[in-house]
């Protein structure tokens, strides 16, 4: 058993694999699959402040190693989360991080009072939803909200729990976001957020999802995220969780090279349920083989 | 539920583009009539997601899970030039299948095109049952199974959209001309989606109860994506339920169409 | 035998199969594979004004049905080009594109002048090469150099002859900088260019490409290629080439229908040699199977 | 040239990880030693790239076509598993080949690892000429056609990186210690990238004409794209080349390393 623990902003992680928000659930459709005590971490489904019924289906469309998805941030709301979710989730010996979206910069702020006062170990901003109509993608487009919104939220979150502003990649500058998240107090940032997409049925005419516009993941967009990763790790001091298209321990090395402390995986968990799993148990092969622990491998990239 | 390697040990054509295949796995699972495997396609790395088909049987002792398939995109085609030996990964059984109990002595199976096979599975789940089946599919050439269906029906009644078997018509006609004579105690019903909102005119005259088989585009397969969400009216109102895992057989009548 | 001509900006091309800069040279070596005026038209290699060597090798990696290169505008020249292969290109009956980059806004305008004086059918400006240092990419990132730019450049151009701007994916708003290219004065938009991307090789721990980042084409970016050019499709009245990922007539079909005149097929070519040819073939056999021309498809995206 | 279909004949393999492939296409080319045939990988939708192999043998009657590989990653592995009668796409002969004149009587064939696959095809372009072989490999295991290459060499010397079969040491050391008796006329050469720098140090002594066969990353195999560039030095001058197109034969005089 390689040693495979990263510590992120204090709080330490059995190993740097993260289960992505959104293609996990709160994990309890997991947990009948195996002992998610064995991740990381886990990021929650997007939540907001009220109940979302989220987008009308089709929601996903298949393309070329990839799918693009349109939820829209269907979740039960903080409050039910919280309820009903969290105690469970807590019962197992994982980070909890919480993902939150909203419409506004208060309902941001209000959530991060919620969770925190609720205890979880981190809290994921998410300014880079590519599904909804207002706020997500809006607060992350531009370095100044990035910067305002982070701080806002930083000061409503209580306990010191540690904030994770999420990028979207459908920006101009990465590393311009980056620098806003850190200005603006984020103790990490994660990326990538799935990539503006859309896909077209020839035989209906008609787009694939009825939200016409869905965000793009899978293995696809691993050389973009890569790359964003890399120029955010020049860019920024604080620990970077890199995101995109990872599907093996190998794509985790490739991550932490560039930069990464630690990794979500998301529509892998799709692909194959057991993924994550599998992930881990070959990434401590790999250090076992190589004879080396997980922590010698971040931002070892020779260039 | 498992995810698990399955090995193809038969994979035939029954007519022009629906094939059967059997599957096995060292793993084998409890199924329920009207529950589903996802699976994966192999020899197409580009396609991540796995596919969903109803398990048309199953047997614990000999391993085996059978499905039947039409080729309708890459995927299936794909999967139709598997030959035995080929190994795919599969997560099964899903979803929540067709549940009877004693009150349903009659039971009115209501299949159209591919939606026939979930149907299939519901005699091996209760055998001691009264079916009454009809099935509908385009025309002759794309009959499938029908002898399989006579076997374990009081009555098959086929129809084809051209009448070139069986009734000329739809399967719903087909029901409206029936159903006083068989009067069913629940039908179960899978088809094309487009069935649904006149099958539910119609049936809301009666107040006999009808579970059908919804199919939606899927990832996990297990419930925690919510890609695969319908529309569903509880208490008044409406909301999303995941086919997958709250489905993919739904009372009718919560059916928002 | 279908209808499958298209007209943009008053040109004609006998099918809407345009070969992407940088993926068919000057048409030389696909020659000796098929006729290639069968082409709708061809965009050369992009030119600069003085020989490039381009970067140092390796300059392509391999990605989950894609790849990243980083040749950086490798080209003998404009002046070379007007002299060796322009005569050689004009015997065949396909309309000749010339792709040019520059270092400055000089750089481009003096191209400009001397590929409209040899006589090209339309003129591409490549402000979204992700490969080179100095200009390139860096005239493509904002609206304000996207417009004057494409006014520079529009001044320069003799005769009459049509200016595309080929778009860089690498924006926060795709549909800015089509407004920018058409308030510069383009006549047509074209996208997109490559995204920028990264490889690693986990057991060099190095960098795949010499050149460190390259940018990504093929199968994998066309949702994103998608949907940017429907973005555009509603923002601008001139226009657009389809450009990303295409590989077969379905492929065309759907960019069509999505809002472009004609597309550029690039990775494509080089995946097989003849992948434009057969494009050009099943498009001619959609159209007769349907009963339709080609023109019908343009942008009937049913929303 | 052609871009054409070809169906695996026969795909067995040679020991370890090396494999030998013969493939048969309607459209045979004829082809000069030393080009190479870029195929695609069936059964990887993933992989958009053709991958580049020497045609080590080739039958214009046969219709044949020959490769010998190594599995070094995806492609290959992929390739590996092929079964007889799979149909895969190839652009084939590429690239300018080994040429050889008549003042050339004496060749010597010098190859490492998988560069000797290119070196096999001489002899059956030039079948009068006298060669002497050199070949190396890391041990006794991976030891492949040195039957073959016997067959036709005057000469032939095996060298292993450990020892365990022939002399030890690399081939440029067996070069050494036998030039001065072989006396080639001609030196034709392909093996591991990291060999021609000593090898070109060594030979600036000597009059002898050495080529070398590259291997670059490649995408289009054709000479359009340029992304297998190699540096060269001409006119005192470093500029690029393709490897695919001018090469992959060069003077190891011009190669720029
Ligand atoms: C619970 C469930 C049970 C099913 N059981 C069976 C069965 O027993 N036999 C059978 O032949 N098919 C069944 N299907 C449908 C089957 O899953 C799809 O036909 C298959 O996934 C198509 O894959 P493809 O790659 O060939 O098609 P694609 O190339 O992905 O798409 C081709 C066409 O099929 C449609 N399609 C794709 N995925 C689905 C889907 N999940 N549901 C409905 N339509 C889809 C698309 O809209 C498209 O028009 C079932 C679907 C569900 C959800
Ligand atoms: C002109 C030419 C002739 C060749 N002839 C032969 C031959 O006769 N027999 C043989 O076994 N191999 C030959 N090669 C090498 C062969 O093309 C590669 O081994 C093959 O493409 C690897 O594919 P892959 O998908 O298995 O590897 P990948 O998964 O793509 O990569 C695995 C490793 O192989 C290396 N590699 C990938 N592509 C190439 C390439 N084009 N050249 C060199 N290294 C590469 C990568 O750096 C990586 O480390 C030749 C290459 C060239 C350029
Ligand atoms: C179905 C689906 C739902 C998602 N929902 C969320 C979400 O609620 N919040 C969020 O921050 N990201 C969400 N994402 C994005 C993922 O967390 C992740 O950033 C992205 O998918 C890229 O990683 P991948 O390629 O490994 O999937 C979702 C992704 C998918 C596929
Ligand atoms: C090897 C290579 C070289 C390229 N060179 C150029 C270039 O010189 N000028 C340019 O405008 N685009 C260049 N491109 C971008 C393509 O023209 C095209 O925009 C992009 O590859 C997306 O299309 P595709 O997915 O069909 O390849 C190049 C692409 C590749 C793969
Ligand atoms: S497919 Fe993921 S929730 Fe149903
Ligand atoms: S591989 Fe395209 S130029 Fe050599």
């Amino acid at each position: 058993m390689a040693d495979l623990k990263v510590k992120l902003c204090g709080v330490t992680f059995k190993n740097p694999i993260i289960a992505a928000s959104g293609t996990f659930g709160f994990g309890r459709e997991y947990a009948e699959f195996y002992n998610i005590s064995e991740l990381g971490g886990i990021s929650t489904k997007g939540l907001t402040l009220k109940r979302r019924e989220g987008n009308p289906p089709p929601r996903i469309a298949e393309t070329t190693s990839g799918i693009i998805n349109s939820v829209g941030l269907q979740n039960p709301g903080v409050d039910a989360f919280i309820e009903n979710d969290l105690n469970w989730l807590k019962q197992h010996n994982t980070v909890i991080i919480a993902n939150i979206a909203g419409d506004t910069e208060e309902d941001y702020c209000k959530m991060a009072e919620k969770v925190s006062a609720a205890g979880v170990d981190m809290i994921e901003l998410n300014i880079s939803c590519p599904n909804v109509k207002k706020g997500g993608l809006a607060f992350g487009s531009d370095a100044v909200s990035i910067k305002s919104i982070t701080a806002a939220v930083k000061q409503s979150i209580s306990g010191g729990i540690p904030l994770i502003v999420k990028l979207s990649p459908n920006v101009t500058s990465i590393s311009a976001a980056a620098e806003a998240a850190q200005a603006g107090g984020a103790d990490c940032i994660s990326l990538i957020n799935t990539i503006g997409a859309m896909a077209v049925d020839i035989k209906s005419k008609r787009p694939v999802l009825a939200n016409v516009f869905g965000g793009l993941s899978g293995p696809c967009v691993k050389p973009v995220a890569l790359k964003m990763v890399y120029e955010c790790s020049r860019a920024v001091t604080i620990p970077i969780i890199g995101i995109g298209g990872i599907t093996c321990a190998q794509d985790v090395i490739e991550f932490m090279l560039c930069g990464a402390t630690a990794v979500q995986v998301g529509t892998a968990n799709l692909s194959s349920i057991c993924a994550s799993k599998k992930i881990i148990d070959d990434l401590n092969a790999y250090c076992d083989d190589n004879k080396i622990k997980i922590t010698d491998i971040i931002g070892g990239l020779i260039v | 539920m498992t995810e698990t390697d399955f090995t193809v040990i038969e994979n035939i054509k029954l007519c022009g583009d629906v094939f059967k295949m059997i599957l096995k796995t060292e793993n084998p699972q409890d199924v329920i009539c009207g529950q589903f495997i996802n699976i994966s396609i192999p020899c197409r790395n580009d396609l991540i997601l796995k596919r969903p088909f109803a398990v048309m049987d199953s047997d614990k002792g000999k391993k085996t899970v059978t499905i039947c398939y039409k080729v309708v995109g890459k995927g299936t085609d794909s999967l139709s030039r598997l030959k035995g030996g080929e190994v795919l990964s599969g997560v099964y059984p899903l979803g929540n299948g067709f549940k009877l109990d004693g009150s349903h002595k009659t039971v009115l199976l209501l299949g159209g095109g591919i939606g026939i096979f979930p149907l299939f599975s519901v005699f091996k789940c209760y055998p001691d049952k009264k079916y009454h089946t009809i099935l509908g599919f385009k025309n002759k050439e794309s009959v499938v199974l029908s002898g399989d269906f006579e076997q374990f029906s009081k009555e098959l009644l086929i129809c084809t959209d051209d009448g070139s078997m069986g009734a000329k018509g739809f399967i719903t006609d087909s029901l409206k001309r029936n159903i006083d004579r068989i009067k069913p105690d629940i039908i179960l019903c899978c088809g094309p989606s487009q069935m649904y909102k006149p099958l539910k005119d119609f049936m809301s005259g009666y107040d006999i109860p009808v579970y059908v088989s919804l199919e939606e585009r899927m990832a996990c397969g297990i419930g925690a994506c919510l890609v695969c969400n319908c529309a569903v009216t509880e208490n008044g109102k409406q909301h999303y339920k995941r086919v997958c895992k709250d489905g993919p057989v739904f009372n009718l009548k919560e059916v928002a169409l």
